[in-house]
């Protein structure tokens, strides 16, 4: 009988677990085809279905997987290649969210600029699923493929605005540092792959359950570059170098959808390597993620301090950021890993709001984003001025802000592990936090624009789509501010699972 | 009374802290900042609407009860074991009353500001109210929330409308106050945490756990370095001076006279009852400071130049009064230190009031604008300025003196030296008030500017009148106010000697055989003991359940 | 002498050798003739591990394609000749030496004492005769990919997709897109030639076509502030 | 020489991956050639695929080389998409090194 | 009066200083409005009302038998704080309704004199307004019935006097000799405060049958808390302090003389009359403290004495009329305190003095006034003489008075001296003779540098240039003086060794510690020669050699001391220098050092905290320089740190 007629056994495949994913691919392929066949002039059209395709992914995810996943622990899909859980959902619903705030965002800013290539949307819809799969991900290929998803489309979102070199320097940078990472990653993998013998990560912790290798060294330096390659991707110091300049240089709706896709992704992924995989080895990857936690937070305020460009100093305190929600994840708890999600949908708003003011102020071709266009802001524009203040006010954790609800969580994470130290850090990176979002604030009230006739001139138009994010996002922050109660139940089901 | 025990569960200090803010949010709102006056009037109006409802709060308010009145409990986010508490006793009602008569007059008394009055209108009101959250709320979460948020309007304030050096004045108070509250959250989270039972930020919960001493010593350093920053005492009080130069009359008048109070404040309510033991293990380090602050702070007010600047030294010097007060940890002395806290809030007030009009009409305040003389031009201005000057250095008759003798009294029962170099604050503060009086107001007109100078008005008047009126109605008929802090304060105190008990601390409380025959009542009889804790399980409402 | 000693011992020379040519070739034709070197010579070290279908797709895609593409870019963009400041600068970074001999100082000395030990008693069902009860290493392959991995299977396409979206949208000419009308605004194809000119009057470009700009000689000091190394540049 | 008689066992394989992997490291952070990092990258997924090869054949599971497709994929879709903006670049400025690329700083 | 209808006019003892402190508030609000006289009668009226209804008092407290004349009632309670329970309450016993009587009596006669005096003035009103607040303070701190009380009453004069002093405060001096009162005054009131507080901690109250309950305990006999002797003495010693601030006495005596800046009806009532009797008053109303430290009762005693006779030095070389006065006021102060202090007798003596005199010293300030008010505010002896011709009625009433404070027979001074002398003399403690030593030489210097302005003044040839042209001054100033002449003559009276009237009406409040009379022993008589003697002997010697005094000799007395030492006598010993450089100098120097260590050091190490930050950030800036290779290689080295952490962790093999 020849090769061909030996059955081969049909896969295991399980579509309900990754109905929200395939929604999503399926939105960015259906573009994709369009654009073959006839494109419109228009590109509200593709904007509309790619906001329609997320937000149904959004309902069906929240809707449907929501209740069934919350009450029993993890179901495995295609061969333990998914694991569908609270936390897999929560997060597929935020990127959703995510997803639809960029395609608002993106839809002025390309007309605006000129670079009306609707293939944007399709890239975003493919980035989306990169970071869906990746918290769904239950085995290290499948975070590795999801991570290069994700990775790709950013690289090319990053280097979208083809007339202007900045755009192009922060794609190449950020692909060339990117592709070094993945390597990277890879090499960690194959050293897990190696020392236990199995990619998948609930075999992973199955493999230490049943027994204990005197001679850990392999499975530590495999652990340790897979940290390292996730440590890349939410831009942790030492391994921030390329988020200042990604952020400037890219386009800033970009760089608001990225700065929380990313860190949603590999904050996902690495609790569910960590906690889920390699709880056992709990005592040697804790301080690592100590040590990134605090090098983050400190190093990242003490350069937006000295910062002269707004989308700069936006990169740096997104690294402090990143260095707050690690220390909910180095808690290694329910209650910290909780925190650290609170933090992200928190952070989701804050920094697609920030930026989508970043975007308004800088008008066209992103000429004013400088500080010191920033001056006498508020005699010109006292709305979008007092808008922007709102949001660093938040980012800074001013109480009355869903930033410092989302502080105070993950602070009480930290607590219930007792990591005082972290909590000490904090507070003072959270001081000079304050310091460098007043520097703006100042510029902006208390400075008059008299030498920068220039400025006056034009006033900031804000489109249909950023003011919707505005009004969103700004709605968003101060009700998680105030009554914090709903979202933080639902982020405690979505541990509570694990 | 019929009036009190009808509104014995009004949401007090929920409508003092909402009616403002709503207000601020309306004026905002609806009000074209064009129409900058029209925003003003309505914001004295709201602010007026407050004062009423203070006054019916200090009717209704039961003289002889220590515990918790018109408490407001209803469940906020349970699963972090933090509840919408709110409560006054003793210790925050005349904090409040302070606060409600002084902002009326602080808008009273800003009727000259003409860029963006509306706005200025909404920040003073929204500050208002929170600084009426941080008085009343008993739950430590709730509590920062509204310190906080207290920042951010005296920023705008000072920075915004404030004097050539503003911007730096602005920053360094924020930062100053940030860096007191970084400190204050940590603090806040860990004791949280660490109290026994679920994690909750209920104080009458917190209250019953005994921490082991040296958390209570960390937690206890923890809040009382974050209040110091906001007393402020010697180290930590570089920003007060230039954030008094630079900020407005308004901004000056509430800084001064609420402002430094929510510093205090903390530590009564939560240092002090929170770690009891570590509390009386710190007693001669913080009144060693508070000592320091009054004579050091006399000393370098002598040498001020800028009117507003000395008064803002000045006030150092009279908290250091209070922070010795309090920390001498005897009825006598604590009470003192609330008192003094009033007298200095309203002494102080008038005298940035006075100094402003002065601004008003002259945009400085210099000594050298002054140059002496202005008593021949302005009679009444300088009348009242020494009344308020007399008033300020503890002239008997009047508030000062009833606090500054109650908390040296109070002090001096156990740390004797200490109270008598506190003693010698009353010297000096003789010496700068009068000496600053005649190089404004004596001699002969030097400043040819001053001589075409028109008397205060009507207006200005009425913002400095009724605290005039106060500063003697309370020197001379203080017994109203202290009956009603007495209570509260002596709660305190025996519960923190009762938990210090064990430890053979050298506290010394004087025997108290007042020949009246008052019977000052030691700790509460056994039975009314239960009653106090049924009470207070009412009263905590833990995380979990969500009642009205 | 086992077979695959000598396989390993052949390939694995190779490979470092040409491993170092790639690095250490100033002309990136040679790098790029280099790299297909070692990609062949890992081939062959599939093929000593009996992985024989990987070590011919790795002929065919990796040698074939990819560096192919290299290759091609690399001509198209002209820069195949020894860029003068390349070797200047290799020779005078010492600190990544310094690394690379630590590390395989490191890494031999690992190997000669303790060797990796893998996990004892691990061992996974696909053993040398499953495969071949399953007709060889490919039909093997084969029915785990379509089984078990069928997922990251399916996402490879979504990757490749907007990769090649991507490379679409970035590198495609904007010159003929200005005729058909393919969603160019004017304004757009202006504000471009007015891009160009504005890098002609800089010298670097000239403004005909940027293509058939032969060995362009940047004049050096126009550089200097580029340049990452060599010239300090003052701005922090 | 007996150990020449049975097979090399993984550790050979895989120090040869080391080495390859760091001659890579290393040599993207020596060139200054856009294309030539690429190639440097390219070295480094190779390394990473031999270490895969030979930790799946030690293990006996054809997992690691189901890997090494996925790793070609994704490599291939790197250099395409590196390329093409390399290409965009180039048409604006006439040189491909990593240094021109640095007017994002501070 | 029957016993309850006395009883009620005594509660309303709280009246006389309220009607002042009323028609004070009225004056001082309404200022500039209220003209020229009505300002004045309002003034004057009420002090006059509140002198009749202390006389009504005084007549009630008379009907009551001797031992039942002490009435307390409190009116509300001030402070209630924990242990520190303070009422506002008020105490009539026979020592405070004749301090009542000398402050409102007294009072009435100055505010009918300063009517002429201020006439013209255009702060008229406030003038008036301000004396009734004085003059309700001083009843205050008479009537307290506790020891805040009576301190709310001690401050509030202090802050009348600086309000007076620098009534004309256009020129710079009065003002800044204001503020010298006020700061001497709140150093005193320091010592007291402290003395209060020290009362407090060991009896835990202020009242005074509570505190002084607790020094007949210790005496012996009576329930309340002992008092250690140790602390008893500290107290009466923190007292003495705040008295010699008040009162003048030697070390806080330097303001009084500058306090002669204020106008001269301020001067007679406060600074002669009232104020400065204050201290003598607390003392006495203090004396159970006293009586339990012998050692602090020397103290004061020798502390007044020495004052005595160091202030009549010091007038002697003055040139100006009101600084002889006003030194002649520190040296009689000088005596009553150092009679209080030896106890027994010397209580009763003291308080005779103290009213005699408010009497004679109130005549001769007024004399002064109605002098300099001719002489257009002339007073420098050098520059007057021969005015008796010219003013009769104030060179004869000055003379009484002169006659009065230098101890001559008819005149109370001479019997209110005598028994402050005889006091000292007949005391039981060793000391007290000596005592009587220096308060012999101190009468004889009196009544030397009292003729001599006397003489100076009044007599000889005129020194005054024809610019001016000096007259008589109204009745309405010269009516007052006569008054008071009257007074300081019949006031003798009052304490004859025989009848002792004084001695009787004290005992309610000085009980056993009050001595008993004196009867006209030898020994009392030969005393009384002794003082006489001394008195007349002063007014001899300088009759020869001030009397016919042409311009030249009159001034010459003075050169003949060398040089040097004249004019540092002259200047009063050149104490206001030793301020200048000992206290306000280094003073001066210090809060700067202090306002600059305060600006520097403190703020730039905190804003230096920002600054490092912002340095720090700079420095880790210069590492991002935008080259992928170097990011690459900080990458290199991340991932190389945690390799070796592994390995560390791991243990050796891999």
């Amino acid at each position: 009988m020849s090769v061909l007629a030996q059955a081969i056994p049909a896969p295991q495949t399980d579509y309900t677990t990754i109905i929200p994913e395939l929604i999503v691919l399926g939105t960015g392929l259906l573009i994709v085809l369009m654009l073959a066949i006839r494109r419109f002039s228009n590109i509200g059209w593709y904007a509309l279905i790619a906001a329609l395709g997320f937000a149904a992914a959004g309902i069906v995810a929240y809707v449907d997987l929501w209740p069934e996943v919350t009450d029993g622990a993890a179901t495995y899909a295609f061969s333990g290649m998914v694991a569908a859980d609270g936390f897999s959902t929560f997060v597929v619903i935020l990127s959703c969210v995510a997803g639809v705030l960029a395609v608002l965002l993106a839809n002025s800013y390309l007309k605006r600029e000129g670079l009306d290539k609707a293939e944007y949307f399709a890239l975003l819809l493919f980035s989306a699923a990169g970071v869906q799969f990746m918290a769904m991900a239950n085995n290290l290929v499948m975070v590795f493929l999801a991570l290069e998803i994700l990775s790709v489309c950013l690289y090319v979102l990053s280097a979208w605005n083809r007339d202007k070199f900045a755009s192009q320097e922060a794609g190449m940078k950020y692909l060339l540092l990117g592709a070094y990472t993945s390597a990277i990653m890879l090499f960690g993998i194959s050293f897990l792959y190696g020392g236990t013998g199995t990619l998948n990560i609930a075999a992973l912790a199955q493999f230490f359950a049943r027994n204990v290798l005197e001679n850990q060294g392999l499975v530590f330096l495999g652990m340790a570059l897979v940290v390292v390659g996730l440590a890349f991707k939410i831009a942790a110091v030492p391994f921030h170098m390329w988020a200042p300049d990604v952020y400037q240089g890219a386009p800033a709706p970009v760089v608001g959808y990225m700065a929380a896709a990313a860190k949603i992704a590999a904050f996902a992924a690495l609790f569910r390597i960590l906690f889920l995989g390699l709880s056992a080895m709990e005592v040697d990857w804790k301080p690592l993620l100590w040590g990134l936690a605090i090098l983050s937070m400190i190093v990242g305020s003490l350069l937006a301090l000295v910062q002269s460009d707004v989308k700069r100093m936006m990169a740096y305190s997104s690294i402090s950021h990143a260095g707050f929600i690690a220390i909910g994840v180095a808690a290694a708890s329910a209650e910290g890993m909780s925190g650290a999600l609170f933090y992200l949908v928190t952070y989701t708003f804050m920094i697609a709001g920030a930026f989508a003011v970043i975007d308004c102020i800088g008008r066209k071709d992103e000429q004013y984003t400088k500080y010191e266009d920033y001056r006498g802001l508020f005699a010109r524009e006292p709305l979008l001025a007092a808008i922007l203040t709102f949001f660093l006010f938040a980012l800074a954790g001013i109480p009355g802000t869903s930033g410092f609800v989302a502080k105070f969580v993950v602070f009480e994470g930290a607590a219930e592990g007792g990591q005082w130290a972290l909590i000490g850090i904090g507070t003072v990176a959270a001081v000079i936090a304050l310091f460098f979002y007043l520097r703006l604030i100042v510029l902006m009230y208390m400075q008059d624009s008299t030498e920068r006739p220039d400025l006056a001139e034009t006033r900031a138009r804000v489109a249909a789509g950023p003011a919707v994010v505005l009004a969103v996002t700004v709605a968003a922050t101060v009700l998680l501010g105030i009554l914090p109660q709903g979202l933080l139940d639902m982020a405690g089901q979505a541990v509570f699972a694990l | 009374m019929t009036l009190a025990a009808a509104s014995s569960d009004m949401p007090f200090v929920t409508l003092l802290v909402f009616i403002p803010i709503v207000g601020a949010v309306l004026i905002g709102l609806l009000v074209p900042s064009r129409r900058g006056d029209l925003a003003h009037v309505l914001g004295v109006g709201v602010s007026l609407l407050n004062l009423a409802i203070v006054i019916w709060l200090l009717v209704a308010f039961d003289a002889d009860s220590a515990k918790f009145q018109f408490v407001e409990r209803s469940s906020w986010i349970p699963e972090l074991g933090i509840g919408y508490l709110m409560g006054v006793d003793g210790v925050s009602l005349f904090l409040l009353a302070l606060t409600g008569f002084l902002f009326p007059l602080m808008l009273l008394g800003s009727y000259h500001i003409r860029r963006r009055l509306k706005h200025f209108t909404v920040l003073v009101l929204f500050l208002e109210g929170v600084q009426m959250g941080v008085f009343g709320a008993t739950d430590l979460f709730l509590f920062f929330i509204f310190w906080e948020l207290t920042l951010v309007p005296v920023y705008f304030l000072i920075g915004y409308w404030g004097g050539p050096d503003r911007i730096r004045a602005a920053v360094k108070f924020f930062i100053f106050t940030a860096l007191g509250s970084a400190f204050l959250l940590a603090a806040i989270v860990a004791t949280g945490f660490l109290a026994d039972g679920p994690v909750s930020f209920n104080i009458n919960e917190i209250i019953k756990t005994d921490f082991p001493l040296w958390t209570q010593r960390i937690l206890f350093w923890g809040f009382t370095i974050g209040f110091l920053f906001k007393v402020p005492v010697v180290p930590f009080h570089s920003w007060l001076p230039d954030a008094h130069t630079e900020a407005p009359t308004a901004g000056s008048a509430d800084l001064a006279g609420v402002l430094l109070k929510i510093g205090v404040f903390g530590l009564i309510r939560f240092s002090i009852p929170l770690f009891p033991r570590a509390a009386v293990e710190a007693v001669p380090i913080l009144i060693a400071l508070g000592v320091v602050g009054i004579v050091y702070a006399a000393l370098v007010a002598m040498r001020q130049d800028d009117a507003k600047r000395l008064i803002a030294y000045t006030s150092i010097s009279h908290m250091g009064f209070v922070v010795m007060g309090l920390f001498a940890l005897t009825t006598t002395g604590v009470q003192g230190s609330i008192f003094q806290m009033l007298a200095h809030g309203l002494t102080t007030a008038g005298l940035f009031f006075l100094v402003g009009f002065f601004y008003d009409r002259r945009h400085s305040h210099e000594i050298a604008a002054f140059g002496g003389g202005v008593r021949t031009v302005m009679p009444v201005y300088a009348g009242v300025f020494l009344f308020m000057a007399f008033a300020s250095a503890g002239l008997p008759g009047l508030t000062n003196f009833v606090g500054e003798a109650l908390t040296l009294f109070g002090t001096f029962v156990g740390h004797r030296w200490f109270a008598i170099v506190a003693a010698t604050g009353v010297i000096l503060a003789g010496i700068y008030m009068l000496w600053l009086y005649q190089r404004l107001f004596n001699g002969e007109l030097t400043v040819e500017e001053n001589r075409g100078l028109k008397d205060l008005n009507a207006r200005e008047l009425a913002v400095i009148v009724p605290i005039a009126v106060l500063v003697l109605a309370l020197g001379i008929y203080p017994k109203w106010v202290l009956e009603r802090i007495e209570p509260s304060v002596d709660r305190i105190v025996t519960e923190v000697e009762r938990k210090t008990e064990g430890t053979d601390q050298e506290y010394v409380q004087p025997e108290q055989t007042s020949p009246g025959g008052i019977e000052v009542e030691t700790a509460p009889a056994p039975s009314e003991a239960e009653h106090d804790e049924a009470e207070d399980e009412a009263l905590s409402g833990t995380g979990g359940e969500v009642s009205p | 002498m086992s077979g695959e000693w000598i396989l390993y011992i052949v390939f694995g020379a190779t490979a470092l050798v040409s491993a170092i040519g790639v690095v250490f070739l100033a002309n990136p034709i040679h790098s790029a003739l280099s790299l297909i070197g070692a990609l062949a010579s890992v081939a062959g070290l599939f093929l000593a591990q009996e992985a024989f279908f990987l070590s011919v797709v790795q002929i065919i895609v990796y040698t074939g394609a990819v560096v192919v593409l290299f290759l091609f870019v690399i001509m198209l963009l002209g820069i195949d000749s020894a860029d003068p400041r390349e070797e200047q600068l290799l020779r005078r970074q010492w600190f990544p030496w310094a690394f690379l001999g630590g590390v395989i100082g490191v890494g031999g000395l690992v190997l000669t004492i303790t060797g990796i030990d893998l996990p004892f008693g691990v061992s996974g069902t696909d053993t040398a005769d499953a495969v071949n009860e399953a007709g060889g290493n490919v039909q093997a392959l084969s029915e785990r990919l379509f089984t078990d991995w069928l997922l990251p299977f399916e996402l490879t396409s979504i990757l490749v997709v907007a990769a090649i979206v991507g490379g679409v949208v970035l590198a495609k000419r904007t010159k003929d897109l200005r005729g058909s009308g393919m969603g160019l605004t004017p304004d757009l194809a202006e504000r471009i030639s007015e891009e160009v000119e504005a890098d002609a009057a800089e010298g670097e470009l000239d403004p005909e076509d940027a293509f058939e700009a032969d060995d362009v000689d940047p004049d050096p000091d126009s550089d200097a502030v580029l340049v990452g190394e060599t010239s300090e540049n003052g701005e922090g | 020489m007996e150990f020449l008689q049975t097979p090399p066992d993984p550790d050979a394989y895989i120090v040869l991956a080391v080495f390859l992997f760091s001659i890579g490291a290393v040599g993207f952070l020596v060139r200054r050639n856009a294309i030539v990092m690429f190639m440097c990258i390219e070295l480094m997924l190779n390394a990473v695929n031999l270490s895969l090869v030979s930790f799946g054949r030690a293990l006996s599971d054809l997992s690691g080389q189901i890997l090494v497709f996925f790793v070609l994929v994704v490599a291939a879709a790197e250099v395409m998409v590196g390329l093409a903006i390399l290409v965009a670049i180039f048409r604006r400025r006439a040189r491909a090194s990593a240094d021109d690329m640095s007017s994002l700083k501070g | 009066m029957s016993k309850e209808a006395a009883e009620n006019i005594l509660e309303l003892a709280w009246i006389v200083p309220l009607i002042c402190l009323v028609s004070a508030g009225v004056l001082t609000t309404l200022g500039r409005k209220l003209k020229e006289p009505w300002g004045g009668v309002v003034g004057v009226g009420a002090v006059g009302v509140a002198f009749l209804v202390t006389v009504v008092v005084f007549a009630a407290l008379l009907s009551l038998p001797a031992d039942q004349r002490v009435f307390e009632h409190v009116l509300f309670e001030w402070i209630p704080a924990g242990g520190f329970r303070i009422e506002a309450g008020f105490l009539v016993d026979p020592l405070s309704i004749l301090w009542m009587l000398l402050v409102t009596g007294v009072g009435f006669v100055i505010h009918v004199y300063s009517l002429g005096y201020i006439a013209g003035d255009e702060r008229y009103t406030t003038f008036f307004g301000q004396m009734n607040l004085f003059v309700a303070s001083m009843l205050i701190l008479v009537l307290g019935n506790n020891f805040l009380v009576l301190f709310v009453g001690w401050e509030l004069v202090g802050a009348c006097s600086y309000l007076l002093i620098g009534f004309w405060f256009k020129k710079i001096e009065n003002s800044s000799a204001g503020n010298k009162a006020f700061f001497a005054n709140r150093v005193g009131d320091f010592g007291f405060l402290v003395g209060l507080m020290l009362i407090f901690a060991t009896v835990g109250s202020l009242d005074f049958d509570t505190v002084f309950g607790a020094a007949y305990a210790s005496l012996g006999g009576g329930a309340g808390v002992p008092i250690a002797l140790g602390t008893a003495t500290a107290i009466c010693l923190l007292l003495l302090v705040g008295v010699t601030g008040k009162s003048a006495q030697v070390p806080l005596y330097v303001w009084l003389a500058d306090a002669m800046a204020g106008p001269t009806p301020v001067s007679a009532l406060i600074h002669a009359a009232t104020m400065v009797t204050a201290g003598v008053y607390l003392i006495s109303r203090a004396h159970p403290l006293f009586a339990l430290s012998e050692v602090s009762r020397a103290i004061v005693t020798f502390v007044g004495i020495g004052t005595a006779f160091y202030a009549a030095t010091i007038a002697l070389g003055q040139y100006r009329v009101k600084r002889v006065l006003a030194y002649s006021t520190i040296s009689q102060l000088g005596y009553m305190i150092a009679a209080v202090g030896i106890g027994g007798a010397g209580y009763a003596a003291g308080v005779f003095h103290v009213i005699s005199h408010g009497f004679f010293k109130a005549l001769l300030f007024l004399g002064a006034g109605s002098l300099m008010h001719a002489m257009h505010g002339e007073e420098d002896m050098r520059r007057l003489g021969g005015l008796r011709k010219v003013m009769p009625w104030t060179a004869g009433l000055f003379l009484v008075g002169g006659l009065s404070i230098s101890g001559i027979i008819p005149f109370s001074g001479f019997w209110s001296k005598d028994a402050i002398l005889g006091a000292l003399y007949e005391s039981p403690e060793s000391w007290g003779k000596i005592a009587w030593g220096i308060g012999l030489a101190a009468a004889f210097l009196t009544a030397l540098y009292m003729f001599r302005t006397y003489f100076l003044t009044f007599t000889g040839d005129r020194s005054w240039g024809d610019e001016a042209h000096p007259h008589e001054s109204p009745w309405v100033m010269v009516i007052p003086m006569l008054v008071l002449a009257v007074g300081t003559t019949l006031w003798g009276l009052a304490d004859l060794p025989g009848s002792q009237w004084l001695h009787g009406f004290l005992e309610p409040t000085f009980g056993v510690f009050g001595g008993e009379a004196e009867r006209w022993t030898g020994e009392v008589v030969l005393l009384l020669t002794a003082g006489l003697l001394v008195g007349v002997l002063g007014v001899a010697t300088a009759y020869a050699v001030w009397s016919r005094a042409t311009r030249e000799r009159r001034i010459s007395f003075g050169e003949r001391i060398p040089a040097g030492a004249g004019m540092f006598w002259r200047k009063a010993y050149d104490v206001d220098a030793a301020l200048e450089y000992g206290v306000r100098r280094p003073g001066w120097e210090l809060t700067g050092v202090l306002a600059t260590v305060d600006e520097d050091a403190i703020d730039r190490t905190v804003m230096g905290i920002g600054g490092g930050a912002k340095r720090a950030g700079r420095q880790l800036a210069r590492l991002q320089n935008g080259s992928v290779r170097v990011y690459a290689s900080v990458f290199l080295g991340g991932v190389v740190l945690i390799a070796a952490y592994v390995i560390v962790r791991g243990g050796a093999g891999l």
